[in-house]
Parts: C-alpha cells; structure tokens; sequence
C-alpha cells in the first residue's frame, strides 16, 4: 500500500499531462515535446503568482496562463508549420522545450524555487494505515472527473465533435468546413489547461520547481500516453496510471530501483513493438 | 507459350470488405494484359497483392511456375473471413516487395511515386541498386568504379530509349508530367525485371500522348523482351494493346478473352454503365 | 556537354580538396602557434567531436529519413568502451578506488584502437536495438531510441557494472593525444590535429557512402519508403545499415568526446545532448554534411566563446543588468528559434559547400549583376534622355 | 541569400581564429586574477552560487594584495561551468584565456575533474573548496583543496551514527551522482567496520517522487536515513520523511547544511542532523560580516536563497580565497608556475580552522562539525564536533 499509493498519485498526474500529449498527437501527429515544459512553466508561475497574491486569486489566473501559453505555443511555433514535413514541425517542438527550459533557468537563475504549499492539499491524512498526503487521494478522483468533463466535451459539443472529425481525417474535415485552427487552438488550450492542474497536484507533493522538473514527468507521460494508445484519452489515463503504478512498486526493491525510469523506456520499446498502436488504439492501412 | 505469372483464387479483405474476391488469372510470356474494370474495382489492390504490398487473405501466387506468396485466413480473419475457397489454402508464404522485384517482377504507380529529391539519372541509377555485385564496403570505398560505370551507360541508354536523355541532371519532379510517367517506367526496366507492371500508364494524358504511349509500351515489350501486365483506363489503349483483356467488378472477374470478345461482353457493359433498371 | 560536365565536377572536387588541406593547413599552424588551453583550442576540439556525431546524425536523420534520438546513448556507449581501455595502468587502481575489488579490465590499448573499439560497441550495440526498433514509424522510432538512450545511461551506472565502468563515478585521468604524442616528431600538432584527421576522416567515409550505391539508397527510403521498397531496396536491410553505420560514427564522436575531456561520466548524455546535435543539424541543413560541419562550429563556438559574454554582464562593450548568467542561453535558442520557424532549410539546406560554386558566386556577381545594374542605369539615363 | 550567409560565416570563422590573440592582450599590470569556476546553473547551482558568495564576501574584505611593496587589485573572474563535465572544459579554457593567476573551484567533483587537465595545462593551480571526491587531487600536483575527503567524512558520519545507538541505516544516493555514491560507499564501509549493517539503495537522476524509498526505510527497520544527496533532492527527501512521519533520525554530508533544508524541516518533528565545514557562530566577525554583505544587496541575497543563513561552503569560499592570496604572497608574484610551487607550503588559520596541505594536496582535517535542525526555531543547532576515532 505505501508503494500503491504513491504510484496511483503519480499515474494520475501523468495522466493529465498526457492527455495533453494524445490530444495533439490525435489530431496534428506532432508529438508536442514542449508539453513537459509547459507543465514546468505553470509550476513557476505559480511560484510567482502567489508571492504576490493569495491562493484562490493564483490557481485560477495560473490555469488561465498556462492555456493562454499553450495557445501561443501553437500559434508562434507550429502553426506556420502546417504545411511542412513533420520533422519540421517535431523540430520546432524541440526548439519550443530548449526555449522555455532556458528561459525558465535565466529567470531562476538556476536556483530551484520552492513551490507554495497549498494547505488543504498537503494536510497529512492516514488511509488503510499508510500515512500519505490528501492530494494523494484527491489526485485519482480529480482526474476522473476531469477525464469524465473532457470525454462529454468531445462526445456532446460541437467542438468536441469538431476535434473527433479533425482527428479522423485532417483534409476531408477542412473540407467539410470546420475551423481548422480553432480546433487546434481548442486542443492545445485544453491540454496546456490540464497540464496546468497537473502541475498543480504535481509540485505540491514534490515542491522544488527547477527548468529541468517538466522533462522527465513529461516523457513518462508521453510513454503513457503511447502505452495507452496515443490519440486515445481513457487510454492515456489507463496508461499512465500503469506507468505511475510500476514505476513506483520498481523504486520499493532496492537492487533494482535505478532502473524505474529505464523500466518505463522499456515498457515503451516493448509496447512499440508488440502493438504499436497501443492498448485503446486504433490502426490505420497506408494507402499506396 | 510460357505460363509467367499465375495468380490462383485471391480473396483481399480489409476488415470486413472484401476488395478481391476469388480473382485467378495468368498472363502469358511476351503478351501484353491488361486489368480493367471501373473505378474502386480492386484493380490496384490486385497490383498491389502480386508486388507484396498487401498479403492476401487467401489464395497463392506463382511467377515461373513457382510460388511466391500463399496465404490463408488466420488469426483475427479466421472468424472474420468472408470470402470463398476457405481451407484450400493452408500454407503461409509472405514476400517482401524488394524480393519480388528481386525475382523480377516491376511496377509503376497510379499516382508517381519517383524519388523527388533526386535527378532522372540518380533515379535510375537507384533502381540498378538490387542488381548489385558490390558490398557496403566495396561500394563506399569505390571499388565497384567499373560497375558503376556500366550502371551508367546502361541507365544512360535506357534514358535514351525513352527520350529522357537530355533531361538527366534535371530533379525528376521538375519534369512534365507525361514525362515523369516515361520515367516511372524507365526506372522500373532498370530494375530488369521479366514482367512490368504499368499501373494506370496513360492516366492524366491527351489522346495523342495516350497514342505515343500505346506506341512505346510496344516498344519496350519488343525491345526489352518483356511481358506487360497493365491496368488503364483508356479503352483505346487497352483494347489496341492488349493480347487479352480481364475485367473485374466489385472485385469478381467478370469476363475475360480477347480484345473483342471482352468488348462484345454484356456484362462488362452493365459493370461500366450499370445495369438497366427495365430488365 | 557531357565531357564539359564531368571536367567541370573534377574541378570542383580538386577546388574543394585544396580548400580542405588549406583548411588542414591552418589546423597545423594553430595547433604550432597556441597553448593547449586557447579557447580557440578547445572550441575546435569540440567542434571536430560534434561534427562526427551530427554529421553521423544527419546520415540517419537527413540522408535516410530515420528520425532516430538516440545519438547522445551511442555516444556514451562509445566514450565508455574508448575510455575503460585508456586508463593509464598507474592510475587505474585509482580511478577504481571506491569500486570493490577495483577495475577488471587490465588491458590498455593505443588511443585510435580504442577510439575504433568504441565505434565498434555501439555499432554492435546499434544492431541489436535496431532489430525491433528500426520496424517503427518516424515519432515513434524518435521516442525508442530516446528511450534507448536514456536506459543506456541507467545501465553505465549501475553499481553491479562498478568494475568495469566505475558504476556512477567519472572515469578520469584518460590517455590524450597530447600524452601520447609527447617525445614524438608530431609533438608540436597534438592539440587539434588528430582530432581534425579523424572527424575529417570519419566525416569522408560518410561522404563516400552518401555517393555510393547505397547512399543512393538510403535517400530512396527518405524520398518515398513504398517505391523504393517496389525498386528492390530492402528497407530493414539498409535502414539497419544506415542505423549502424550512424551509430558506429556516433561512438566514435563519444570516443573523441571522452579524449577531449579526458574523463567521462554518464551525467552528460542525456536527452539534451541528442537535442543539441540535432539542432546543429537542422541550423546546418538537414542533409547537409558541409552544413552540419559549419552548424557544429557555430553552435559550440556561439554557444561556448562568442556568446559567453552575456552571461557576464558585458557583451560587444555592452554592459546592462540584462546580461546575467543564462541569457545566453535565451538569445542562443531564440536564434534556433529563428533558424527553424523562418530558415526551415538551416544553412546549406541541401546543398553543399562548393569552392567553385562560391567563385562562380563571385565571378557572377562581378560579370553578371554589376553589368546587369550598370546596363539597367544607362538604359534609365538613355530612357531620360 | 544562402550563399552570402554562408560566406559571412567563412569569414567569421577566420576571423575569430586570429580574435584571440586580440583578446588576450589586456593583462593589466596591477590587477591579480583569481579565476571561480563554480557552476550557477545546472544542478549544482544553489551550493556553486553560495560556494560564490563566499568568494566574493572574501574579495569584498580584501580586494587589494601587496606584493614587493606595490598595491595589486585582485579580480574575480566567475564563470559558470553549468554543473556539466563537457561545458567545464570550456569554461576552464576561458579562465585560463583571462589570465588568471589560480583558480578557485568547483562545487561537484566530477567537473572539477574534467576541468583539472586544462588547468594543468595551464600550468595552474587549482584549490577545490568543496570537492569531497579523492579523484580531484589524487595523482597531479595542481589540484590542492581545503576540506575534508569522502571517506573522512563518511567515517565521522558513522561513527555518529554508530554513537547515536544505530545498528542498521538505510542509504540513498542519486545514481550517476558521484558524490552521493563517493560518499554513501565510504560511509558503507566505516559503518560496517564498527559492526553495524547497512542497506544500501540509489534513486534515478530526476527523480521527484521519494515516498517509496522512505516507505522501504521504514519497512526495513532503519535506525537512521543516510542520504547524502544533493540540496534539489535534499529537500524532497525531508519533505517526504515530513509526510510519512519517519521518527528515525535522518543525516547527510555538507550538501544538507543549507537554509534549504532548514526551511524544510521547519515544523515537523524530524531529526536531521548533517556534518559539515563550518558552525555559524563559530567566528563572530565573519557571521556579521557576511550577513551584512548578503543583506546588503538584493542579488546576493537571492543567491544566497532568499536569506542570511551562513552555509558551511561559504565559508569555505572564504577561506580558500585566503589561502589563495597566501600563496600568492608567498610566491611574490602574480606567476602561474610560482604560485603552484608555492601552495603545498601554505599554512593558513581560516574561519573554518587550520588549513595545511599534505602531500596529495589536501587539507588535513581532524574534525568535522555536526549540526542538528531545530525545527521550532528553523535554525541550526551544533551538537559536537565528531572525530574519526
């Protein structure tokens, strides 16, 4: 149980980030690496946020930013690539992670800032006799219901189907005459958003914010997102809760604990080459 | 005459459609065939099926009286399956597409696929690449010069033949279009194959550059000794080329026969012009 | 015409390797004129490690169209086999001193053996990940071998491998060519020398392969998988030998790289290394090997010389509170940002440094243009008249 | 448009080749360089940035050294070696090309050693301040540093330990931390010299999520948690243990002795104790000074964490750039090679005691200090000064 817990906390975490990752990977193919950063940016907003104002004003103007952030993202970096090779456009995404990573530690200036403790969050709480923290508990719930919200936005909304239509087949649904861009711009808003609750579950049970904290959170959950099928959202969260739940059960033997990172890189080449479109995903036949 | 390619029930189901059903057909040393059929009758699935694109659900193809791919229903099509001949097949013999050309079997594309970042030569050039003597080793240290040169003047006459000569420097996606066809073709006869197979030559093209064609797929056939297996559109083409014709509809042969048995053929007309509602 | 081409290509080759020996002729009087410590120095030592592995990259990523992340794990494969093997057997216990029961490996071999053997692991090592990996799609194969990368570096450190890599310690005090040329003739060019002839060395190799046979190939597969595989390429065959033969360069970068520093530990190899020689990649051209070779010298020496002063506060005589450590860094990849948004092709694009064209330039620029205003301005002063 | 960027770029490239020459002609007569090369970014930054501090505090006290009767200015010369073994050459390299005269530095072992050839090439010599590691001075004759080793500080963490009643520990270490692992070995081994049993386990790079190590601590019947980790990490850790209610008591080496951990532990019942360089109250006139200093400017105090807490490595700073101005005077000049020869000679009474080099170029050092958090107060409270005997 003390390593169940933690690992069903984390899972969670990472499928909010991921999430984000299949969103965009459903409908643009772009594996959007500047995602993890985004995750880590809205951790120091929040870090600068609340030195100024209290919490209830912070947590709501942070979750705003982080989308606004995602929205420009997509707007400046990949929109003008819409119409070159993939490469181009996963390049950019790399760029996009060097860019914030390396603004982030100018105006740290490489020092880690401690994340601010949110109150009700980190109360102590003992569940089946393990000593944990309440986020602990509150993340699996918050990401249900959260993935709940997102599934009926994309089932019942018109921009929800939109983004189902865009994700089946790009070109035909422009035809059709659906916004492309607002849906995309829709996409990146509501990942960038979720990331930004993540972020906030996240850094309140690990509070040290520094440019490199989105990096790794963030490729554990694209291998998630992957392992769940990419371009699927209850895939993504069943996956992440795997990935969470492994990684926290390797890290309990002591012999072989290092390995819990190499472990989910591991579990990622095996799933490619098992079933490359993951648990929940679909495949698609090249056309000649 | 030698029985070259022989294609034996062919059933091709993607998911629960089935594009081809039962299709046998043969074509013949030094003739010309063609495929016909209208549009999203599983002419290029059928190319497609004999190159090792797709594996067949079902049935078995030879070239030179020797299998090259067989299969049968199995694992998630066993249950799925929808189409005949079930169980006459119980072996599974997939190629990849190098090794059928290897085995001398080439094609062109419906929509050209030629290697856009690279000159008319190079393209040819690459196509020799599966007949080569040479390793890694001995190529990258140029200790296959004398083969290389050959390769050259070979693809150099090939060029020639088709009238691309003067265009070999150029990038191959800058030429016209009927000319990027001429290339596709040329660059499938680098690969010396045995028997060709021309998907859509003639698609996008004038009645006179349709004419020319007619004229140079003779030449190639006589010149290079090859045998032509073609899919078109054109009905001029086909049926002023062709030795034998076959039609498929919704992915059944229909008919088949000569030129004029085929166009006599009541059922090829329904299959093109849909049946009278009257009768 | 054609005789005309062929002379044509012959004087640009002879132009571009006489450019080359001048190139070799500079490395040598720097390497007689400056201390082992000029920053020029070390920064063309660097340049010359990085250019192996992005130009090793650009064979995989640009040539062949494999979008593969794993450079930065071939790297430490190779810094890691060259390094165990050049310890000086004085030091080796030394070295090993917190590992129980000290090094196993007692053999040491010369450097360019060593540096071939770390090629040589991560070819091998290139070989077996590639077996699964290589069948995957562009953003997956990315994201395996960025995996592989990373788990590869896990591994380095484990402490059960303590003997022979040292588990998560350096492996310090390695042999460099400055120590093993000293008492030669050659004593006088061990700085950049060596590291100029074996990056210009690898570099050439991979400059033959993209010209031969299988180079053409491999921009087959990059051009269009489907009809390349209908032409009689066989796709697991020579993406595997373009993966290999890219990772095999890679170690040798590694290899390079751990003589450069004179010890490795795992810590630097990380994603962000492959991120780095990527970005040289694309800011040289992706499937430009001369661009990739500029792209290296003008990342590390912006990025490690040039650009240093914005992180002291004075630039170009500059000085403001704006200049503080790290702003390097946020102008240096805001200029990558540049490069990809609107200089999508980087450099060279797809071309290559060519003396004769660069005269052509000129020439042209001088017969044609200059004429060409010149006319235009006498038919604007006719034109009034 | 390519071909002229490209061309500029050749020009660039011969240009910069002569550039250097250039650039190395400013060597004023009266200035003495000391070179920091001390990471401010990476993941060594918040202990290099301190580490710094010092330095500069020392500087700021006496800025001026006189040598043959004539006044010299001594000069910082900082760069940031970014916690990266291949960015330290490079910034090593541009140290050497300032002109400095002795380097003092780095914060990490393993860029020290990767920076130590250049250095030597030079022909400089380099004080290590807080570089525990036995690699950095064994084997040359240019690495000199002024505190204790690894396995000195091991063994006095165990004999702590052992003294506290503890007969099993739990360690944690960061893989591919050398200093972590240096450390945790040598306290492995001193601890089970004394009889005691240890269990040793490693945590990933990057990892953030610490409840499952903790939990196996206490699942494995730990008398103490030994997690010589770096400060990133540090406080994770006792946030952890905080959250877990671990009634073990957790202990570490220098790396802890921050405010960092101070704030951490501020308010939970965790018992944390660390060995370090220095005890703030130690010497009154450096303490005030310092804090003055740090109170005096907005940046340093932001370097500093926010705060005027004293750490141990600051005062290290401080005292290796005393024992570099000795050596300087000892050498009489400004002189690379002179100022080499003239170090392992230098005896030097700092803030942090008596600094003498032995013949690897060490510091001896008898004794190092052990400080507990006072978790009512957030503030550090001594304990004793515990040997290795």
């Amino acid at each position: 149980m003390d390593y169940l817990l933690p690992g069903i906390s984390a899972g969670g975490q990472y499928a909010l980030i991921a999430i984000g990752y299949t969103l965009v990977y459903g409908i643009l193919r772009l594996i959007n690496f500047a995602h993890g950063d985004v995750f880590m940016v809205a951790g120091l907003m929040m870090v600068y946020a609340t030195t100024y104002m209290p919490l209830y004003v912070s947590i709501p103007l942070v979750l705003i930013l982080t989308a606004v952030l995602g929205f420009g993202i997509e707007r400046a970096a990949y929109k003008p690539l819409r119409s070159s090779p993939r490469m181009s456009v996963m390049i950019s995404a790399i760029g996009v992670s060097y860019l914030l990573q390396n603004l982030a530690l100018y105006i740290t200036g490489g020092l880690a800032k401690v994340y601010p403790t949110i109150k009700f969050l980190s109360e102590t709480i003992t569940i089946f006799g393990s000593t944990t923290r309440r986020v602990t508990v509150i993340t699996p719930i918050l990401v249900l219901v959260l993935v709940v919200a997102l599934v009926l936005v994309i089932r019942y909304t018109k921009i929800g189907m939109a983004m189902r239509a865009v994700s089946k087949d790009f070109t035909t649904s422009q035809l059709m005459g659906i916004r492309i861009n607002t849906v995309i711009s829709a996409t990146f808003v509501i990942g960038s958003f979720l990331a930004a609750v993540g972020s906030v579950l996240y850094f309140s049970n690990y509070p040290s914010v520094v440019p490199t904290s989105g990096a790794m959170p963030g490729l554990r959950a694209f291998v998630a997102a992957v392992v769940g099928g990419i371009g699927s959202i209850p895939g993504a969260v069943v996956g992440a809760f795997i990935v969470g739940i492994c990684e926290s059960l390797i890290k309990g033997i002591p012999e072989i604990s290092i390995f819990s990172d190499a472990f989910t890189f591991l579990l990622l080449i095996v799933i490619l080459c098992v079933k490359p479109t993951g648990i929940f995903g679909e495949k698609n036949i090249d056309k000649v | 005459m030698k029985n070259i390619l022989d294609i034996e029930n062919v059933t091709m189901q993607f998911g629960g459609v089935v594009a081809v059903n039962n299709l046998s057909l043969t074509v013949n040393e030094g003739e010309i065939v063609s495929l016909i059929g209208p549009n999203g009758a599983g002419k290029t699935t059928v190319f497609n099926a004999v190159t090792g694109v797709y594996e067949p659900t079902n049935g078995r193809i030879s070239f030179y009286g020797e299998k090259i791919l067989e299969n049968y229903p199995h694992g998630k099509m066993k249950k799925l399956y929808a189409g005949e001949n079930r169980g006459m097949y119980t072996e599974r013999m997939v190629k990849t597409p190098d090794r059928i050309t290897k085995l001398g079997i080439a094609r062109t594309f419906q929509n050209i696929r030629l290697f856009k970042s690279m000159t008319v030569m190079e393209n040819v050039l690459l196509a020799m690449h599966v007949r080569r003597t040479s390793n890694y080793f001995t190529a990258t240290f140029c200790l296959n010069a004398k083969e290389e040169a050959a390769n050259r003047a070979k693809a150099e006459e090939l060029l020639k033949a088709v009238g691309l000569y003067e265009n070999r420097d150029d990038l191959a996606t800058s030429l016209p279009y009927g000319k990027q066809r001429h290339l596709e073709i040329a660059r499938a006869l680098a690969t010396q194959p045995t028997l060709l197979l021309l998907d859509e030559p003639a698609a996008g093209m004038n009645p006179q550059e349709t004419e020319e064609l007619t004229a140079f797929i003779r030449h190639i056939r006589d010149t290079f000794h090859m045998t032509i297996f073609l899919i078109e559109h054109h009905m001029n083409l086909v049926m002023d080329i062709s030795d034998r014709i076959y039609v498929i509809d919704f992915g059944k042969l229909i008919c088949s026969g000569t030129p004029d048995v085929v166009q006599a053929d009541k059922r090829v007309i329904d299959a093109y012009l849909g049946v009278s509602e009257v009768d | 015409m054609k005789k005309n081409n062929t002379s044509k290509s012959r004087l640009s080759l002879y132009c571009n390797l006489g450019a080359l020996l001048l190139a070799f002729i500079l490395v040598l009087v720097i390497d007689a004129t400056h201390n082992p410590t000029d920053m020029l120095v070390k920064v063309l030592q660097k340049v010359c490690v990085y250019a192996v592995v992005a130009v090793s990259m650009n064979l995989l990523n640009g040539f062949t169209g494999l979008f593969s992340l794993g450079q930065a794990g071939f790297m430490l494969l190779g810094a890691y086999t060259c390094a165990i093997f050049i310890i000086p057997d004085e030091v080796r216990g030394q070295v090993y001193g917190y590992i129980e029961g000290g090094s196993i490996v007692h053999v040491r071999l010369p450097l360019i053996v060593a540096i071939l053997l770390g090629g040589l692991v991560a070819a091998l090592f290139a070989f077996l990940i590639g077996l699964p990996v290589l069948k995957l799609k562009s953003d997956y194969l990315a994201i395996a071998t960025l995996g592989f990368a990373e788990i590869v570096r896990t591994i380095v450190t484990w402490e059960k491998l303590g003997p022979v890599t040292n588990g998560s310690f350096p492996l310090s005090k390695l042999n460099t060519f400055r120590k093993a040329l000293e008492g030669t003739p050659f004593e006088k060019f061990s700085l950049v020398t060596p590291y100029f002839l074996i990056a210009g060395i690898c570099i050439a190799v991979i400059v033959l392969i993209i010209r031969s046979t299988y180079g053409r190939a491999f921009k087959a597969i990059r051009d269009d998988e489907i009809a390349a595989e209908a032409m009689g390429i066989n796709l697991a065959h020579h993406k595997r030998l373009s993966f290999v033969t890219s990772s095999f360069f890679a170690g040798i970068g590694g290899a390079l790289f751990a003589i450069f520093q004179a010890s490795v530990s795992a810590a630097p190899f990380t994603s962000a290394m492959t991120y780095e020689i990527l970005l040289i990649v694309v800011i040289g051209g992706i499937g430009s090997i001369t661009g990739s070779v500029l792209g290296s010298f003008l990342f590390i020496a912006s990025s490690e010389w040039w650009l240093r002063g914005l992180d002291s506060g004075k630039f170009l005589g500059i000085s403001s509170p704006v200049f503080r450590n790290g702003f390097r860094l946020v102008v240096f990849s805001v200029i990558i940002m540049i490069f990809v948004l609107f200089f999508r092709k980087g450099i060279m694009g797809t071309k290559e440094f060519d003396v004769v064209k660069i005269g052509g330039f000129f020439k042209k620029l001088f017969t044609e243009t200059v004429p060409g205003w010149l006319k235009k301005i006498k038919h604007k002063e006719a034109a009034d008249q | 448009m390519k071909k002229v960027i490209a061309l500029i770029l050749a020009a660039l490239f011969c240009v910069s080749c002569f550039a250097l020459t250039a650039c190395n002609g400013d060597k004023d007569g009266d200035v003495i360089k000391i070179g920091v090369f001390e990471p401010a970014s990476g993941s060594n930054g918040a202990g290099g940035k301190q580490e710094t501090l010092g330095i500069q505090y020392a500087n700021s006290v006496c800025p001026t050294i006189e040598l043959n009767g004539k006044t010299y200015k001594v000069e910082l010369e900082i760069v940031d070696n970014q916690s990266d073994d291949s960015k330290g050459v490079t910034a090593a390299a541009d140290l050497v090309n300032k002109g400095v005269s002795v380097v003092l530095g780095s914060y990490g072992s393993s860029v020290s050693i990767a920076a130590s050839p250049t250095f030597e090439d030079a022909g400089l010599a380099a004080i290590g301040v807080t570089c525990t590691n036995e690699q950095v001075t064994a084997g040359n004759s240019h690495y000199f540093r002024v505190c204790f080793l690894d396995p000195f500080q091991g063994k006095a963490l165990a004999n702590l330990a052992w003294d506290m009643g503890v007969k099993k520990a739990f360690t944690l270490a960061e893989t591919g931390n050398a200093y972590d692992l240096g450390l945790a070995q040598s306290f492995k081994t001193a601890f089970e010299a004394l009889g005691g049993t240890v269990v040793a386990n490693n945590f990933p790079s990057g990892t953030a999520d610490f409840s499952s190590y903790v939990a196996t601590a206490k699942s494995e019947g730990a008398g103490v948690l030994f997690a010589p980790t770096s400060l990133t990490y540090a406080q994770l850790i006792v946030q952890t243990a905080a959250a877990q209610g671990v009634e073990f008591p957790l202990m570490a080496g220098d790396t802890w002795d921050s405010n960092v951990i101070l704030e951490a532990a501020k308010g939970t019942s965790l018992n944390i104790n660390v060995t370090t360089f220095y005890q703030e109250g130690a010497n009154k006139e450096f303490d005030e000074g310092f804090k003055a200093w740090i109170n005096g400017s907005e940046i340093n105090k932001t370097n500093n964490g926010g705060n005027d807490i004293i750490s141990a490595v600051s005062a290290m700073g401080y005292d290796a750039y005393f024992v570099a101005l000795e050596a300087i005077k000892k050498a009489g000049s400004a002189d690379r090679a002179a100022i080499k020869a003239a170090l392992p000679g230098v005896e030097y009474t700092g803030v942090t005691g008596l600094i003498k080099f032995n013949a690897t170029g060490d510091a001896d050092r008898t004794v190092a200090y052990v400080k507990k958090v006072n978790t009512t107060t957030g503030l550090w409270d001594f304990v004793k000064e515990q040997g290795v005997n």
